[in-house]
């Protein structure tokens, strides 16, 4: 039996939730489990703020609510560089269902977004006024009861953030894998750089290794090299439907180095 | 984007034209029913009170039940009903006894031991989809947890886990005498020994699923008169009709089956499963019932176009003739029968391909394996192995140094050629299917290619049927005694059938009951036959002054039917015989679910 | 089971319904209405065919619940005609033979009509990428794309 | 990293409906009061098209324009049997059915116009637009709408006909294999142009070009259809489809359209098309059906292709990225 609370306000939203509750976000995911009767809670609650869907610019950085969706994300301006990301979330249907709040609970192989999130070093504003880091968020996302109420994002520099999805089906499918950068350059060398993978272990993964590797260097062959060798080291990828741990781990250097390379063309 | 193109000039003179409605792009007759969301699909018909069916189903690839209970699931909110195995009147079936091929080897919902992950063991109807699938949730059951086997040729191994009691060999048995279907043509043993070069290769198909987007359902209710109307999404109405009265073991007369419009099948449509079930539903309930596979359920639990392992082993003459073809298939048919051992004889009939090779043999096996059982799909026993064949015949074009297409048209079948399955080739286009690809493709061809011809260079020594060499290896249950190879001949036994030996003749259409059916048009096959047709209109109706008199053959526009016809034995065109040669069949045991004929 | 009264406008239509707790809008359009365009795929948002419009934006109504729905205006592709006069689209996918089986062919209808909505001039990869969500097995896409091009190019000619 | 390019071929035959015969499809065609025409089946149209072919084969043969006929599929309380679709045996066994009932109303038509207009009904024909007229004087005429009402109202004539098509069922030779499998047979050849990134062994199909022949488009618009559709169907064959991705191990079974992969409409590539017609003998009209065949060649043409573009063969299907990788691996030595 599932009962359906809706509140209006995200105070009282949160004082709902209790150990067999649920929020919804968008729904495409709790959904499925709901029409498969497979959900392991008993009440889903949700929230009607429209609060919680703004996004705003709060000096300088982007504070995106977290029943953002996809498509809103995909339609600010502020965000043109996330756009890319959201718009590889699903098809036009699910982008105008799917909320930011509620890719950073998706499992794999989804959480495309939630990765570029993690590789932004993005803050994750908590209904119980407490702020956390998307690591922490990620490695504690199946017992958490408190409510994601907004992210909080510093903008990358103009034009050093990057983002590939590998999928097999064009122009949705699934990601095999997908890799999201940052890559911040201060006198021609890269400084400040974080990378993070979707689909090479149970959540997105930073990749530290390759980043100290990168650190310092110049974004060419030569300087991506000793990244490439070590990327695998922090990456944890199992078979599944879609493909191998081994063909994920052959392909996420390739696809690193083209990241890392593709407006130099050096590819 | 993509092109379309006619190449009309090509057997021109083999096809009439001045025709009124045919070869009109005339728009489809369902399309505003399409366009509108209107359509009936079986599941667009709405019924007040309607329950819903699902399966409790095995986790485990082989097991025994070793006990249930239900008692939790029944006492649920809304459950009207378990029902169990011995609900099923007819709780054993194969469903080619429609035509009585094979022997019965699978329960609807199955009582004791299950031979794969997803078999249906129960069933529960509830008010509402959500409770029934609450009330398959609180279901209990004790597994004994048996040895499964996954792999075809594990499968043929003497201890082997046994899949199937009905076939204890793990083998579909054809004709009481053997554990696979043989074709013997020539002998390949004595051409590989002379031939020039040897190429072998194995392929391999996974199971594919048929994915339709409406998936496999059926809703049941009970009508007045004491019928139970189906609407159902079959592909074929009348053997889910007939496989639902014989497992329920019910009248037909109380059956009203309606269908027809169905969202896509593909071959998955045929199995005949959710029609028995939700009929039997509205049987013991006396309300409309729904049995409706989800996705989920389609993917997995739906058979699919099964697994097929297939051994091709080919000689080839100095000059890039193929001169001998041996395969050894296998169909994976998962823990039942279902249509598998039909596609293995359908694949036989198929070998080698569409070419002309003297010396051809095959032995192909139905295998049983734990995995969900297989059925049809689009291309059923064929896909697989054209694969096989044509990636085959790509490296022997590579080892024979010739480009691939000139490799085929020169092994390519003609007009007058003797088949493997001892019938005459006719009405073929391979040839120039090659060609027309070659000029599209830009993909040069030389002159001698160019210039083939299906309807030329066929016939004459190659319409002969050779001396073919047979054996008697692979007889039912050799297999549990001790390891027998699976290739033709690989056991060295060999017999000598004489060249010309034919058992049979082409099987032509049954002619027109009645001379008022007897087509005008169909002189169409007249001029498909003769290539100097003397008109080049379409001959119209020459209708009788007197009835009688038209039962003679004579007023039908056509020629002398057993004048020959360029190397065919067209001249046995069925549309016209006269009734009177109607050719006998022999109607042995005919099932009375639905008139079928004993092929076993 | 809890039973939840809610009010929506159908195809311009006001229609009052009770839908049950946690149900999707799917359903309660099909069961709890009669409107039977769109169709069930898989409910698991991962094939299109039940797509519909909840306040003039394509969803997916397999995973849309029911009772959050008070109040909001859905179209489906049962009310893409006025009256006997078929909408561009509908006349396209007739015309151009862009149907075969037919039943992706409502959801594929609400997916154009939301792209065609917001971009009167689309690009062929515009397209592309507004039926992505939409799987179709019997067309291999290709007389989907170019009937919703020449739906486009109809109905701008007829704005004009 | 390169993208290299390949091409592939391959040809088949298809046999057109069930082998050994046995599966005989029924129809029945009558005509309403004023003259239009219903033809009755329990066949299944499953998008293939049946309901129309069937349609403008019953048109065509009664000699009346398409709109004045209409096919009702799939009541058993109506239809007569039919074995089913499958085996590429709709247009040629229900199609035949179809038009052995036509015939038979045709002759009741020409019968009852005969009477009305006074002539021998061996010198009628039909205009294919509603009308009958005697051949050679096209003066003396009657529309079909007034012979159906004198042949019902005023002569007590049925205007109906009953059709079916069998190839009697045969059976094989347990020794040789020798068999009657099928009537006739489509063919097809084609050849597939790949592009292959020998570092992520992902496949990207440039170009098909095809022949298929199908002995008569009977619609070429639903042949068309077909043979777009079929083709997208056997490329999801070759590249992306299996319910088992680690056949014969059952595990990671995919559950959804997320893991169980299809190309999707950003994966299509250029099909150019020929077809061919040569007739067959016994089907309708010449009508093969093209349903089946026409994703066969895909397979082996891309598979053929992709060991054109990087020297390696995948053998198994379906040909993911995987198996090109580990097959350049191997070849490589690393």
């Amino acid at each position: 039996m599932i009962t359906v609370d809706t509140y209006s306000s995200l105070d009282e939203a949160a004082s709902g939730m209790d150990s067999h509750s649920c929020f919804m976000g968008g729904g495409t995911l709790i959904m499925r489990d709901l029409n498969y009767g497979r959900q392991a809670f008993r009440r889903l609650v949700r929230c009607t703020d429209p609060q919680l869907r703004t996004i705003r610019n709060e000096r300088g950085r982007i504070v995106i609510g977290a029943a953002a969706t996809m498509s809103d994300v995909i339609e600010n301006r502020d965000l043109e560089f996330l756009a890319p990301v959201a718009a590889a979330v699903g098809g036009p249907a699910i982008r105008n269902m799917a909320t930011v709040g509620g890719n950073l609970f998706a499992p794999a192989p989804f959480g495309d977004f939630a990765t570029a999130l993690l590789a932004l070093d993005a803050r994750i504003r908590m209904s119980s006024g407490q702020e956390t880091g998307m690591a922490a968020l990620l490695s504690s996302r199946q017992d958490s009861r408190s409510i994601v109420t907004a992210i909080d994002i510093a903008p990358p520099p103009r034009g050093r953030f990057r983002f590939h999805k590998v999928s097999r089906v064009k122009p949705k499918g699934v990601s095999v894998l997908s890799i999201c950068a940052v890559l911040p350059m201060n006198g021609g060398r890269l400084s400040g750089v974080r990378v993070a993978f979707n689909g090479m272990g149970s959540t997105p993964l930073r990749a530290p290794a390759a980043e100290a590797a990168l650190e310092g260097k110049p974004l060419d062959r030569n300087g991506i090299g000793p990244a490439l060798e070590v990327v695998l080291q922090d990456l944890q990828p199992v078979d599944d439907e879609l493909a191998t741990a081994w063909y994920r781990r052959t392909v996420a250097p390739v696809y690193l180095r083209r990241l890392l390379l593709e407006r130099s063309r050096a590819w | 984007m993509s092109s379309i193109e006619f190449r009309k000039e090509l057997f021109a003179n083999e096809r009439p034209e001045g025709l009124n409605e045919i070869g009109r792009p005339t728009i489809r007759q369902d399309i505003l029913g399409h366009v509108t969301g209107r359509s009936p699909f079986y599941d667009d018909h709405l019924f007040d009170g309607l329950l819903h069916m699902r399966c409790v189903r095995s986790p485990h690839h082989h097991a025994r039940i070793r006990s249930i209970d239900f008692s939790e699931a029944a006492r649920l909110d809304g459950v009207i009903r378990i029902v169990e195995p011995k609900d099923v009147p007819q709780n054993l079936n194969t469903l080619l006894s429609l035509i009585n091929f094979g022997k019965e080897d699978e329960p609807l919902l199955t009582p004791s031991k299950v031979g794969y992950r997803g078999e249906p063991v129960l069933a529960v109807i509830a008010d509402s989809e959500r409770q029934a699938r609450a009330a398959v949730d609180a279901v209990r059951i004790e597994w004994e947890v048996l040895p499964h086997v996954l792999d075809v040729e594990e499968a043929l191994a003497p201890d082997a886990p046994v899949v199937n009691e009905v076939y204890p060999g793990n083998t579909f048995e054809y004709y009481d005498k053997y554990d696979h279907q043989k074709l013997r043509f020539g002998d390949v043993e004595q051409a590989f020994a002379t031939a020039d070069r040897i190429v072998e290769g194995r392929y391999r198909m996974s199971p594919i699923e048929q994915a339709p987007m409406e998936t496999c359902g059926a809703i049941a209710v009970p009508e007045t008169n004491d019928r139970i109307a189906c609407y159902t999404s079959t592909q074929a109405l009348f053997f889910s009709l007939g496989t639902t009265a014989k497992l329920l073991d019910m009248s037909s007369a109380r059956l009203h089956f309606v269908g027809g419009t169905v969202g896509g099948g593909f071959g998955g449509k045929v199995d005949s499963i959710v029609e028995p079930m939700s009929v039997l539903g509205a049987l013991l309930t006396g309300a409309p019932v729904k049995f409706m596979w989800d996705r989920e359920e389609e993917m997995q639990v739906g058979a699919p176009r099964g697994a097929e392992l297939w051994d091709i082993k080919d000689g080839l003459d100095s000059r890039g003739r193929i001169v001998a073809r041996s395969f050894t298939g296998y169909f994976d048919s998962g823990a039942y029968t279902r249509l598998s051992s039909y596609a293995v004889v359908k694949a036989t009939g198929h070998l080698p391909g569409p070419y002309s090779i003297p010396n051809v043999a095959s032995n192909v096996y139905c295998v049983f394996t734990n995995r969900t059982p297989a059925t049809a799909m689009r291309g059923f026993g064929i896909t697989g192995v054209d694969f096989a064949i044509e990636c085959q015949m790509d490296r022997c074009a590579r080892a024979a140094g010739l480009n691939p297409i000139e490799f085929r048209i020169l092994n390519a079948y003609r007009d007058g050629d003797m088949k493997a399955h001892r019938r005459k080739a006719k009405n073929t286009a391979l040839i120039e299917c090659c060609q027309v690809v070659a000029d599209k493709s830009r993909w040069l061809i030389g002159s001698q290619s160019r210039s083939q011809s299906s309807l030329r260079g066929g016939g004459g020594e190659r319409a002969e049927i050779p001396a073919t060499a047979i054996d008697e290896v692979g007889r039912i249950g050799d297999r549990r005694r001790r390891e027998v190879p699976t290739a033709p001949f690989a056991a060295g036994d060999r017999k000598q059938l004489p060249a010309g030996t034919q058992r049979g003749e082409e099987t032509p259409a049954a002619p027109p009951q009645n001379p008022d059916m007897l087509g005008h048009l169909q002189s169409e096959s007249t001029a498909a036959a003769d290539p100097l047709p003397t008109t080049q209109s379409m001959p119209r109706l020459q209708p009788p002054a007197d009835r009688q008199v038209d039962r003679q053959p004579a007023r039908i526009p056509t020629r002398d039917p057993k004048a020959p016809a360029s190397g065919t034995d067209a001249g046995q065109a069925p549309t016209r015989q006269p009734p009177t040669r109607r050719p006998p069949v022999r109607r042995t045991s005919v099932s009375r679910h639905i008139s079928g004929f004993r092929r076993r | 089971m809890p039973r939840t009264p809610i009010t929506l406008v159908l195809n311009g239509t006001e229609r009052s319904l009770f839908v049950e707790s946690g149900e999707n809008l799917l359903d309660a359009l099909r069961r709890g209405i009669g409107d039977l365009s769109p169709k069930y795929g898989c409910a698991q948002g991962t094939c299109g065919t039940c797509s519909v419009q909840v306040d003039g934006r394509l969803q997916l109504a397999c995973i849309t619940l029911a009772e959050t729905l008070s109040g909001r205006s859905i179209t489906t592709a049962g009310g893409l005609a006025e009256g006997n006069e078929l909408h561009p689209l509908q006349r396209s996918f007739m015309e151009n033979f862009a149907a075969q089986c037919g039943y992706c062919t409502p959801g594929m209808l609400m997916a154009a009509k939301s792209l065609l909505d917001r971009n009167p001039h689309p690009r062929r990869q515009e397209v592309v990428e507004a039926i992505s969500g939409n799987l179709c097995r019997c067309t291999g896409y290709e007389p989907i794309i170019d009937a919703i091009l020449k739906a486009a190019e109809v109905m701008r000619r007829r704005t004009r | 990293m390169a993208l290299r390019r390949g091409r592939g071929f391959a040809c088949v035959n298809y046999p057109i409906g069930m082998n050994l015969g046995g599966d005989p499809s029924q129809a029945l065609v009558h005509a309403t009061p004023d003259g239009k025409f219903m033809v009755t089946l329990s066949s299944i149209d499953l998008g293939q098209g049946m309901k129309s072919v069937t349609r403008q084969i019953a048109a065509e043969t009664l000699g009346v324009p398409v709109s004045d006929v209409y096919v009702d599929t799939a009541d058993s309380d109506t239809g007569p049997h039919c074995m089913g679709s499958f085996a590429s045996r709709g247009t040629h066994r229900v199609g035949n059915a179809v038009i052995r009932a036509a015939t038979e109303a045709r002759t009741q038509l020409l019968e009852a116009a005969a009477e009305e207009l006074e002539v021998d009904a061996a010198d009628l024909e039909p205009d294919g637009e509603g009308g009958i007229q005697v051949r050679g004087a096209p003066q003396r005429s009657i529309s079909v709408a007034d012979a159906a009402i004198a042949a019902q109202f005023k002569q007590g004539r049925t205007l109906s006909g009953r059709g079916i098509f069998l190839v009697p069922p045969s059976e094989v030779d347990p020794e040789t294999g020798e068999m009657s499998p099928v009537t006739c047979f489509a063919h097809a050849a084609m050849a597939v142009d790949v592009e292959v990134d020998d570092e992520t062994g992902e496949v990207r199909v440039v170009e098909i070009n095809s022949a298929y022949e199908v002995g008569r488009a009977l619609n070429p618009k639903l042949v068309e259809q077909q043979l777009i559709g079929g083709a997208w169907m056997g490329l999801s064959h070759a590249l992306y489809e299996t319910t088992e991705p680690y056949y014969p191990e059952r595990e990671h079974l995919p559950l959804d359209f997320n893991s169980y992969l299809m190309p999707g409409p950003g994966n299509i590539a250029p099909h150019n098309i020929a077809i061919l017609e040569r007739p067959a003998e016994d089907a309708p009209f010449g009508g093969k059906g093209p349903g089946e065949m026409c994703a066969n060649p895909v397979l082996p043409a891309v598979a053929n292709a992709v060991f054109d573009a990087v020297g390696v063969r995948c053998d198994e299907l379906p040909i993911t990225p995987e198996k090109i990788l580990r097959g350049l691996r191997s070849a490589n030595g690393s």
